[in-house]
């Protein structure tokens, strides 16, 4: 069983032969999907007059800051507009495909942040409210596998449920890092539009847990998150972790045959 | 005003706020400003926030 | 077990009880919950700038027209917002709910209407394109079902799949009696803003299937489609059809117990 | 212009447009407007739609 990171827009960010890709696989061995789609938030977020926040952290990672009117209109976009999006493309091809939030049958809870540590507008470091962002404590193992058992291919889309009920704004590559050890997928591929992680402008074929977890510091932001879910996935049992470019021709089955 | 853990004197700018974090230069703890009251400082342990991002 | 239709706003359309009520017939009988929700769909259409159209049937009967645009902001609050608020609201009671539109797993399938019948500006009628509504033809009772043996209280939007995997914007009153009827719910219940249906200003208590077939005519629009849902519901095996006022004390248990 | 099932005249508005339903008043039957140009009316069988709307 496979779990995939893929990101918000299917038909910007996929080769067209990846559906089909995904059809094969998961009709031989069963295949999870979890997505994101930021963009696509901060888009409906401005349509709706609502002005998007970006924080900095301390090592330099830019990243949305969601306060609750954002959480809400986050998971009304992930979970409205894109998972619905990817579940209906899956169906149209065959696929019988099942979108759910964290919140669905309690699929992702996490523990919400209660302090952030930023950079404030005088370079000086700050902590401020954590807002509805969290920590994946637990997912729903048995349920995504009865799931897989009835032939469904589960879209799950990074958004957590609380201690406290709410909606929190979890990170896509970490939620299928989580997804993949709990449920115990043995492989967890993400897709992204850069060939993998590349040094010295090659593209590393292949790293061990350990030298992951070493080179890690020195990567760049989009792909050292990439690193951290893989190797977090790694940690709680899944046996690979890969990283493909979906524009590439059947990307999924040419990542697993480590035709790249 | 000085380091609760090791009495070295703490560099806290004029214009900080409540919240922003002060580091010990002598033995490297952190502090969060709890209070502020013109000069009069008030610093509570900054607990150690991992970063976990959202989407 | 029962099958609930309840509006969009569980805070604004039922009484404080409502959710303890339902958490105990959950736990004693098992619980299918289908929502509406048109006016936040058309509040977040105006929000982001797309008119919503209305149209009038020959009998008199207004709706909204949903065009390409519409059904895609229809299925993002639909299944993003109000399923969403609806099963966090569920969560914090302790109700293990899991939200589903009916493209998940295909859990509603219906025919696109290819045209409709409408009374045009001029007062005379006219076949216009049937846009993006349909009439519900397979509901995947099994799955349902497998959720409930589960303990999970199935929260479904009223969307359903085409055959050309479109989103279609259905009823929700007609939705939960199809869901009832092909999951074989013995109850069907409607929970609205009134007692019931009224004659002669006062609550009509109870009603054959041939009476209520033969009444309907004669209902204004509102009640109408209950009464409509309801004889569908009746037809297809369901034994009761309760309509019910959510403003009551435990609305649910006393339609049950007809307790009104 | 006349009935297609009947021959009864039938009565249709100058400013009809395509898609409009027009009924015959002998026997009943309806009929949509396919094309018009200008006075050139072309009828179709109505399909029966029956109501059937959403939320
Ligand atoms: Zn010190
Ligand atoms: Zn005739």
């Amino acid at each position: 069983m496979i779990t995939i990171k893929i990101g918000g827009s299917v038909v910007d960010d996929l080769h067209p032969s990846t559906i089909a890709d995904i059809k094969k696989i998961a009709e031989s061995e069963g295949v999870i999907l979890v997505h994101g789609g930021g963009k696509e938030v901060t888009k409906v977020c401005e349509q709706l007059g609502k002005e998007p926040k970006f924080v900095t952290s301390p090592s330099g990672i830019k990243s949305r800051y969601t306060d609750k009117e954002t959480a809400e209109i986050f998971t009304m976009v992930m979970s409205g507009r894109i998972n619905k999006t990817i579940v209906q493309m899956l169906q149209k091809n065959g696929i019988n495909a099942i979108g759910l939030s964290g919140v669905d049958a309690k699929v992702i809870e996490a523990d919400r942040k209660k302090k952030l540590l930023i950079v404030n507008e005088k370079g000086r470091k700050q902590a401020i409210d954590g807002g509805y962002t969290g920590k994946i404590r637990e997912v729903n193992a048995s349920f995504i596998k009865s799931l897989l058992d009835q032939g469904l291919t589960p879209v799950i889309s990074p958004i957590a449920i609380s201690e406290e009920s709410e909606f929190l704004n979890v990170d896509g590559d970490r939620a299928a890092a989580y997804v993949a050890g709990k449920v115990g997928s043995d492989k967890v591929l993400f897709i992204t539009n850069v060939d993998g992680l590349l040094m010295d402008d090659k593209v590393v074929p292949k790293l061990t847990l350990a030298e992951a977890k070493e080179i890690r510091p020195k990567i760049g932001p989009g792909m050292e998150k990439k690193i951290l879910a893989s190797t977090e996935a790694l940690d709680m049992g899944v046996t690979t972790a890969l990283i493909a470019n979906g524009q590439k021709e059947n990307p999924i089955s040419s990542a697993i045959s480590h035709d790249n | 005003m000085n380091c609760p853990e090791c009495d070295a004197t703490l560099n806290i700018p004029d214009d900080a706020a409540v919240g922003e974090i002060v580091s010990c230069p002598d033995c490297g703890a952190d502090f969060e400003i709890a209070k502020k009251d013109g000069s009069n400082v008030e610093l509570k342990q900054a607990e150690s926030v991992g970063e976990d991002w959202g989407e």
